[in-house]
Formats: C-alpha cells, structure tokens, sequence
C-alpha cells in the first residue's frame, strides 16, 4: 500500500499568539498554541511547520510533529539543535508564531493490532505520543519503548504512563531503565513473545537516523510489520521543492524518490532503501 | 472591477497575463499542491517543475541546505517526464484560464528538441521556458546557459520546433549576462527568465561532509536578490525582450524593485516555501502601491529607474 | 602556550601569520581605527584599505545601502594614495608585529607597476593583494579580473616589479573561477584572496532611485557565503597555491567552513561592522574546535571536505 | 577648524538590558539601557551605532544620537522609519541590545555664545537635547525651534522647557504654533535681532536633508555661525568603510569625502558642499 497518499486534512497557515512555551527535560521544550483549524483535523504523525520570524536570516521554516491535540490548541515538543530551535526557544507566552499543517500522512493502524509498540529516541518519542493516545483510545494495549542519552532528557514518560501505556526506559548512561539502546530493549521483547503476549504485534518509531535504520533491521529479524516516522531536512512541506525526499522500494525492484512531507512522513519499514 | 483601480495586465511576447507575478519553476509544483491556499486563477501565470524528455529519479539526500537569507538545492531534475506530465498533470492545470508555462530542461540538444515537439501543439501549455540554467546537472543544463555559442544555437534548435512564444532561462553563473542575454534574443527567444540560483555550497563542520550529497547547488532567496536586480537592469538596457523578473522576491517591495529595474513581470519562487500566499500577498501589494502612487498601468512602471 | 594546545600558526606563500585570521581590505582601515577593541598583535595578519597610485576622491553618496543577510558598496576606492600611506598610515602600523599586507589598485597596468614599485622594499609591507577585482570602477579594477589573459599581463608585469609575497585577489563576477585563479598562479601568483564583491543593486521603491549614487555596487556579507565557498573549493581543487578565502565569515562556524573547503588562511570583511571584536571571536573560536575535535593544527583541518 | 577631529572618548561595545522602550509621540520611541562607560564619556552630538540581533537578515547596526545621560544610564529617542525601528519598538524591558558608542564628535561652543538657537526637523531635536542641555547647564541662552508633521509628533517641548529653553513650536498642519515650517520660524527670529536679543547667537541645527540645507542657506544669509548633525546612511560607524561621507570644502577650494561617523556628525555649515 504505497506511495502513502492519506486524504490529507485541509492545510491551513495560522498565525497565532504562544500560549506556553516550557522546559520539560534538559534541551527539550513543550509549546502550546491555538491553533483551531489544525487541532480539528489533525492526525497521529501529522506535522505542523512553524515560521519563527520573516525578519530573520534563517529563511526556512521548521518541522515539527503535533504532540497533543487539546480542544482547540495543539503543542509541539521540541528538542534544541541549533540556531532555530534556539531562537524558539527564547520566544515568551504572547509572541506570535506561524503555524502552517496539518501536513504529512498519519499511522495506520492494522486489524486486531496486539500489541502496539511505539520506539521513542530521544525527541523522537514527540511524534508517538499522539499515536499512543489514539491507541490507548481504541483500547489496543501498547508498550512504549523510551531511549534517552540520560535521565535528565527522559521525556513523556510520565504522558506515557497517564495513559496506561507499558513503559520501557533506557538510557545511555544507565542512569535509569536499561543501560544501552532503546533498540537492544526491542530486541529483548520480541526475543519473549510469550512474555510479552504478542499476538499481532507492530511496531511505530522515530528517532534518529541510526536507530530507525536498526529498528528497521530488527524488525525483519522478527518479521513484525513496522512503520517509520521519517525526518528530513524541509523546504516547503508543501510537496513542491523534493527537497525532502526518502528511497523508497518501488514493485519493480527498483526505486523512486518520495517525499517525506507528503508520502511520509510515515512510512512501512521494508519499504525504505537505505 | 472599479475603474480607476490600476491595470494589472500585462503581457509577456503573446503571454497575456491578468497580472504580473506568476510563480517559478520547481517552486509551485504542478499547481495543485497549493490548492488549499491559492486560487490558481488569481495568478498571473504558473510555471510548472522542470520537465525532461524521460523521467528522471533526481539526486540522493540531501538535497537542500538553508543559509543567511537563502537556500541551496540540489534536486537534481527529478521529474515525471514530458509524457507523464501531459498525460497526469497536464489536464488539472487545464481546469484553469491562466497561461501555464513549461520550464524544460535536457542534457543534450536533441534532449530539448523532443520535449519541445511533444508539447508544441498540446492543449493547455502557453509557453515554453527553456531551462539552460541548472546548475546540478553533471552535463547539460547550466553549461548551455553560460556558453554564448552554445545558447544561440540550442535556442535557435528549439525555435524551429515550436511556434509557442519561447522563454529562456538564463544562468547568473555568467561574467556578462547581456551576451548571453543577446545571443538567445538573436535565437529568437520571445522573453529571458532572469535569473536562476547561483552556483554555491554549503559545509557541515561537525562531519566535515558538504551539505548536500551534490556538494554544490543552487543558491535562492532573498541572499540573491541584489544580484538578480543588475542583471535584469543590466538586460534591460541591452536587449528589447521582455523580461521576467525573479530572485528573492519575498514581498510587495521586492517585486517593485524588479519592475522599476525593467522586468514585465516577476516570478515567486523560495517565497512558496516561506509563505505560501506569497503569490497573492504581491499581487494586492502591488496594486496597492500603483494606487497609492497615482500609476495607471504596470507598464509605466517597468524600467522607470531614476538614474 | 599550553603543550597541547593546537597550532594555529599559518604560512600563506612566504607570509608567516600566528593565526590564520585577517582582516578584509576596506572593511578594517589601516589598523588603528579599531584601537579600542582590538590589539593588533593579536591578529594574523591584516590587509589595509586598497591604495592607488595618486590620491581618490571616491564615488559620491549614498555609497552604501543593506540587504537581506548583506550590503551593497560603491565606496570607488576613495583613498589617501601611497605616498600618504607609506608617510601616513605605514607607520603606525610598524609599531606591531603582524604582517601588513596593502591591497593595491588602479585603472591602468602602468599604475599598478608604480605603486608597486613605491611598496617594495618599503619597510613594514609584508605582501602586496593585487585588487584585480573592483567592482565599482568604470574602467580597471574588475575589468581585470574577468579577464584570464588580462589577470595573466597584469600580474605577470607587477611580478616582474617586486619579491614581496603576491596575492591576487579574484572578482566572483565570473563564469568559471577557476580559469582566472590558474591564469593568476601561472603568471607567479604566490597566493590567492577569493572573494571580492559581487556585483549587485537595491533601488528605493519610494523615490525610484538607486540605493546607490553608482546605481551598481559590491555585495558582501552572509549572503554570499555559499558562493564564497564553493569558489574557493573549486580553485582549492585546480590550482596548488595558498587560498586566504573570505566572504560573509561572521563566526568560528564560517571561518571553518572555508578551511575545511580549502582555505589556508580567512579574512573577515563585513563582519567587522556589526562586530568590532569579529577576528578576535572568531580566532578564540577557532582554537575551540581545534580542540573540541581533537585537530592539532590548522593546516590538518585545510581542505578536509569528505566528499 | 576642519577636519573636525574631536578628541574621542573611548569607545565601547556593550551587550545591555533594555531598561524601558516606550512610545513617547506618534512614531516616536525613547528607549533607556544600562550602559555604565558610554554615559561617563558621552558628549552632546555624539551617538551609539545599535544591533538589534544576530539573527535578522537585517545585517547592520542602527545609530541614534544619546538623547540623554542620567547617571550609569544612556536614552535614544527614535522615530519610526523601516523594519529596524519597526524591529526595536517592538523590543520590550529585559530584552538584549548591542550598544557601541559613545561615537562621532560632539557640538562645539563658541566663547560668549548669546543666544544659542538649536533648530529640530522631526527626530532631529534628539539629536540637539543634550547639547541643550548643556547649554543651559552653563547658563547660556537657548531658543528652541521645534518643527513637526502635527501636534501628535510633537517632541520633547516638554523636555526643553523643563530646562528653560524658550521654545517655537511649528507645524506642518499648523495644529500647533507657527503653521509652516521650522525655518520659517527661524527666518523670523533672525529677522528681529533686537527682539529676540541676538547678541553672538549661534545655531545648531539637525533633522531632514532638505530641511538642513535651508537651514544652511538661511545661516549664510544672516551670517550666523552654524553647526549641522548630519544623518547619513551608515555602515561600520568606526570610519573604516568610508560609507557615511560627507562633501566638505577644502582650503584649497577644492573639496573632500569626510566621515559623518568620525570627524562628523557635526560640520560647520560653511563647510559643507550640498
Ligand atoms: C516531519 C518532521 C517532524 C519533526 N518533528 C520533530 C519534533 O516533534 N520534535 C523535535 O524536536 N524535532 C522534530 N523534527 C526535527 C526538527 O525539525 C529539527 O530538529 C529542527 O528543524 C532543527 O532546527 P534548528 O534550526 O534548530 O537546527 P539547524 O541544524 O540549525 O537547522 C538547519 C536546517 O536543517 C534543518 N534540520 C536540522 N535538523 C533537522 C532534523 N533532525 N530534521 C529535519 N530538519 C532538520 C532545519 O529545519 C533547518 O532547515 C521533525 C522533523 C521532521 C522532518
Ligand atoms: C549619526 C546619526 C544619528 C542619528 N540619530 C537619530 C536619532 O537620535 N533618532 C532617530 O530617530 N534617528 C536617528 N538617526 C537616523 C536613524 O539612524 C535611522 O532612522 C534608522 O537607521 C532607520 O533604520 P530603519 O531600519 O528603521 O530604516 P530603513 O530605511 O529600513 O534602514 C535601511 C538602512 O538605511 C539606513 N538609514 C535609513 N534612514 C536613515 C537615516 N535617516 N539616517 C541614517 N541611516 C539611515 C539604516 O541605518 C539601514 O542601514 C541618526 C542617524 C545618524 C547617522
Ligand atoms: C527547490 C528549487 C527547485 C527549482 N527547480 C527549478 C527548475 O526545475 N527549473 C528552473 O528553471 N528553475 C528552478 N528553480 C529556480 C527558480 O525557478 C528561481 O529561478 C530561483 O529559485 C530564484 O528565485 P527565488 O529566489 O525567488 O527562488 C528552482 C529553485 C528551487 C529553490
Ligand atoms: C565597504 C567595503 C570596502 C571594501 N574595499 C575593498 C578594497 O578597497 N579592496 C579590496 O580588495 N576589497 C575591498 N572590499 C572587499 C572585502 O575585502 C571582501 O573581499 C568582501 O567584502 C567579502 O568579504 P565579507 O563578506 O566578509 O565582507 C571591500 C568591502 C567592503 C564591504
Ligand atoms: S519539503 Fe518540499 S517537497 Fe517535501
Ligand atoms: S560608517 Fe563606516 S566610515 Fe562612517
């Protein structure tokens, strides 16, 4: 089932007053808006993409997964990386942001899925948590599977936990949960599938580059059908510049280019070229 | 519409257009992608993604790079292919009554011909603009455009295959764009696209690795503008086709500038990407300032520099 | 100096810089307009204001205007001449240590030979920059230096004038840099400074004048980076003599960028406008990442682009 | 006595906080900052060259004359006029502001100066304040001629009369005093030498370009000696980019580009070639 053309929602470019705009964990920050028309449409995986300022030298806008959902406001969670991040950061309750989405494809969700397992890395976990909530909502039993660099950045696991998903923490330092990978504690799990009660498993990440494409190799190792939350570098997110673009296997045998912002950024795991 | 508002229209050889901004190749799609935000019919004109003879899959990631004020691409071409386009994308734009303008591009001089003849007649395509400006293919592309030789004679090749009024595409890549300017008006050329991206590159220093897989690419935005304003004045007292102005036009003020400069018209390009009402936000900005200035026409505008 | 600290000593030709930083012909003066925020010793080296044979007036106003991430000049090389400069400027720049290097231009070949001829073995002149690249004289300056065979009579006549350690420094405004800078080498360049401005232009959409009494004026700053930089990677992979690369170098993070692209020494230009302790920022910077990535010196780090 | 090479006050690049930014006329800002050694060495007609962010693809700093030194504390007092006025009235109390200066020469005295007559053209009465103040702190004489677009631009009467400056008013709508221009006003005065007790008057003038240069014509006419603040577009403000010149008279009839930024912003009206 690809190219993973979903019926897009209708994409709207607000602009809108930060409501919040807080630390949560070391580097990463939770920020509020209102934002009615994409809180209406938007779904799990979906992402908003936000013009910090037209005075800036900084041209482009910047991507961001819609975390929560709550009325007629949505938040973002986002870690700091460089020069935007961190302009945005600085920005106070009452400052005004231009807020373009809902954009991208969304989680599908297979029949009689048991259970769910979302693999968060570091701020990866910011594009699950919606699709966590939307599980938990449809009664399907989910773990999810945190990796963070130490404690301090651990993030959601708190949001996790209030909605009854099964965590698993890991951490580079050891500092809490497993000492290693949140990768090495997938692989822990589907080596128990009884322990575990997997009966129709499938498994839900984003993180960084290196552990998607090791997520993607355990699970063909386990053959548990698996989708990608892709991020990369963004022009337009509008579909027009390819700018964007991921390998994707085509039923040919070969490949062709598609693009994150509007064929992903979700994609099936077996599917990607890497 | 009341009449002492100022008149818009404008032509571009015998593009008729209902106002002067259209918006850039590679930077608007095919047109549909902005449905949510743009009514194409308050375009002045669309031109659609660089199209080739055959598909092309483009170049690996990254592709694009952000920098002060601008962005560097290297998309490398990707695209359906002239027959996919006629017979996919093609009837869409039809539903439409503004002048849709194909950007075409090849490797090779037979390459353009081919594409050229396939939508020479075809229903639906008003103009043909002649990329000889890109600067990410290995062979082709920008190195026609920054030949004088080399541009007469590919624009002379694709004037005898098509009656359409003929733009091209010029490289800022160049020491003297007028010569370039002239050759392709002498070849025939209807009207001069001015400019594509500048050549430039872009370096990660905690990897050490390019920016973009292509190592270089082409430069766009507002960072370019100044460049892109002297070549069209430098143009504008060369040669007597009309021009189309772009590069770094983000706003209102901009688009001015290229008018008063000596472009007919403007072209919108990484604004898209920024803004994605950009087209229309100019379209009313640029009818607010002829009213506000007592100007009738866009035309008494066009190369009205003081100087 | 601590033992394992890294070595940010830097030969370019013959020219002996404690660190690889300058700063920018006509952006610093002739060193003692920045007195109260930096030492001079602290400096690599530094390039002064271009000097011609006999005094210039310098174009009229406005000689400056900004734009996006940049800003355009016209200054037209308004300068004191080199006999005031050698009587008025040279020593105050004897009292330290760095090498001086004068930028030096003209209309005429035969210019170029005299203020040569005054410069060398004039004590205190470390290395001439030969400016074949101005963009704001109506004849000379540029016209040079988009010119190979022009770049190669030039250069090689003021070789022929002095031993002093030569650079010549590149215009941008051209289709394929790499021609000028062999020519350049070939006729006994020791060293090359890549990029000057390029040519550019703003107009006031209120008055519908030139932002510029000249109409047409360099670009420098942030902008043009990207086009810095591949220019420089590009004659870093032709010719074998030193680049010293500038253009829009703001921070530690760009001057590391031109050394990775192959850039043995930088200078920092506009910079020093918005920052009057740029150089200096940018020198401590540069220690920093040596050290943050374990690279003992700077040469290690010069042309390292993984490709 | 030209070139006018002041004798410089060190110069200073001060990363400060924003005290107070508060519209004060129509278009019209005053904003105060901590800025300890540029207070102590300031001179009147000297002025600050700001940056408002490394981040704007606005790439050159701003420069506003010191409007006024209260203790370690420096005011400008700015008119709306682009985006980087727009960009710092928007800047609020605690936000960061690059401030270097004290910049440029200052107004000279002449000995037995009665009246002085500072003569301001819309935000160039900020330009005069200080040395008005001056002034008056040496208890010389001081008329006040205050041009304005109307009433609701009006600046800083208060602020003159606060120091018994004797003030004319004028504006271009006539919603307040004299309706007509600033030199007019100033026509009129020198018109009445015995009225208005001009003894060994002296104007300092600054505001628009045209308004400077009637004001140079009117000077010439009635020999009175003259000091213009001169306004020009400017790059580094430290007189290395050669930028901000000025056409000024040589000795040997000739004439040379001065530096507003160093041996301006004050010229002797004779001096300078329109
Ligand atoms: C669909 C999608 C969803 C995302 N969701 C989130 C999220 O919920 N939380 C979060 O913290 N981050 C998320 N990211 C990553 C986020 O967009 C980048 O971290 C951010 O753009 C970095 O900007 P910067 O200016 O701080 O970094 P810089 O490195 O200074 O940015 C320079 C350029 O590179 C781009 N860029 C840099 N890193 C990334 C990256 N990892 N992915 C994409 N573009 C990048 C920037 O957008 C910008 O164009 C998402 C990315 C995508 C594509
Ligand atoms: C020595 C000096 C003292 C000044 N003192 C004051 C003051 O006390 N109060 C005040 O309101 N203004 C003062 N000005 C003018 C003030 O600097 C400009 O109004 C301001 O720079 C406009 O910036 P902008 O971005 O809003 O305008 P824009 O037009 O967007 O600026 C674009 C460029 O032009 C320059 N520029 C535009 N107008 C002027 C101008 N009139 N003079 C100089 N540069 C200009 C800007 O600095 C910038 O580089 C002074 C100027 C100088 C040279
Ligand atoms: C992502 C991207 C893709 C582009 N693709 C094409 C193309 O296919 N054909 C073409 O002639 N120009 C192409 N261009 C150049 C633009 O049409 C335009 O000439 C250039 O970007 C300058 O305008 P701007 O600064 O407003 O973007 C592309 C530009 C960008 C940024
Ligand atoms: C105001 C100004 C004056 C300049 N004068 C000279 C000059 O006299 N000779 C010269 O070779 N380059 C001159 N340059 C070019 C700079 O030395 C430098 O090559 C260019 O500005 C690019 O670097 P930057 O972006 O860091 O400023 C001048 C640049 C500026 C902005
Ligand atoms: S970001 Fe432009 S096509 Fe995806
Ligand atoms: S502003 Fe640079 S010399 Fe005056």
């Amino acid at each position: 089932m690809q190219p993973y053309i979903s019926d897009q929602p209708k994409k709207f470019d607000l602009v809108t007053k930060i409501l919040a705009n807080e630390q949560v964990a070391q580097d990463h920050y939770l920020l509020r808006c209102v934002c009615p028309e994409i809180a209406e449409g938007a779904l799990p995986g979906q992402f908003v993409h936000v013009l910090i300022s037209f005075e800036s030298a900084m041209l482009l806008r910047r991507p961001f997964t819609i975390y929560s959902v709550e009325g007629d406001q949505i938040t973002i969670l986002y870690q700091l990386i460089g020069a935007g991040t961190e302009v945005l950061s600085h920005l106070s309750c009452g400052d005004l942001l231009h807020v373009m989405g809902p954009l991208g494809n969304s989680f599908r969700i297979p029949p009689n899925l048991d259970p769910a397992i979302v693999v968060g890395g570091g701020a990866g976990i910011a594009s699950l948590m919606l699709h966590a909530a939307a599980l938990r909502k449809l009664g399907v039993r989910t773990l999810g599977l945190v990796g963070s660099v130490n404690a301090a950045r651990l993030l959601t696991v708190v949001d996790l936990e209030g909605i009854d998903v099964e965590t698993h923490i890991s951490t580079d330092d050891g500092s809490v949960g497993h000492h290693g990978f949140v990768t090495e504690v997938l692989t822990q799990i589907l080596e128990q599938p009884q322990v575990h009660e997997l009966h129709n498993p499938a498994i839900y990440a984003c993180g960084p580059h290196g552990m998607l494409r090791a997520v993607a190799k355990i699970s063909r190792t386990y053959r548990v059908p698996t989708q990608l939350a892709m991020e990369n570098r963004m022009g337009c997110a509008m579909g027009v510049c390819l700018g964007c673009v991921c390998k994707i296997r085509t039923p040919d045998g070969g490949f062709e280019y598609q693009r994150v912002c509007t064929e992903g950024p979700v994609f099936d795991s077996e599917d990607i070229v890497w | 519409m009341d009449k002492n508002s100022p008149s818009l229209e404008t032509h571009v050889a015998s593009i008729r257009m209902k106002n002067p901004v259209m918006t850039a190749s590679g930077t608007f799609g095919y047109g549909n992608e902005y449905a949510d935000f743009i009514d194409l019919n308050q375009l002045g004109a669309t031109v659609v993604k660089g199209i080739t003879n055959v598909p092309w899959p483009g170049n690996p990631m990254q592709r694009i790079a952000e920098t002060p004020s601008g962005m560097l691409n290297a998309i490398g071409l990707q695209n359906v292919g002239v027959d996919n386009f006629i017979e996919k994308k093609l009837p869409y734009l039809r539903n439409f009554e503004i002048p849709v303008i194909v950007n075409i591009c090849g490797e090779r001089l037979e390459e353009y011909e081919e594409v050229t003849e396939k939508l020479d007649g075809t229903h639906g395509v008003a103009a043909i603009e002649l990329n000889i400006s890109c600067p990410n293919l290995h062979c082709g592309g920008m190195s026609f455009g920054v030949d004088s030789k080399l541009t007469h004679q590919l624009v002379n090749a694709v004037r005898e295959k098509t009656a359409l009024p003929l733009l091209v595409k010029l490289s800022p890549n160049v020491t003297d764009i007028t010569v370039i300017a002239s050759a392709a008006a002498d070849a025939g050329a209807d009207g001069l696209s001015v400019i594509n991206t500048l050549l430039g590159m872009a370096i990660d220093i905690k990897t050490r690795r390019p920016m973009l897989e292509n190592v270089t690419g082409g430069l766009s935005g507002p960072a370019i503008k100044p460049i892109a304003l002297r070549m069209v004045w430098q143009i504008y007292n060369t040669v007597k086709i009309p021009i189309i102005g772009m590069g770094g036009i983000m706003t209102r003020d901009d688009a001015i500038e290229f008018f008063i400069a000596g472009a007919s018209a403007v072209a919108v390009g990484t604004a898209n990407f920024v803004n994605p009402r950009a087209p229309l936000d100019i379209i009313d900005g640029i009818r607010e300032y002829l009213e506000q200035n007592g100007i009738t026409s866009i035309g008494a505008l066009v190369g009205s520099l003081q100087t």
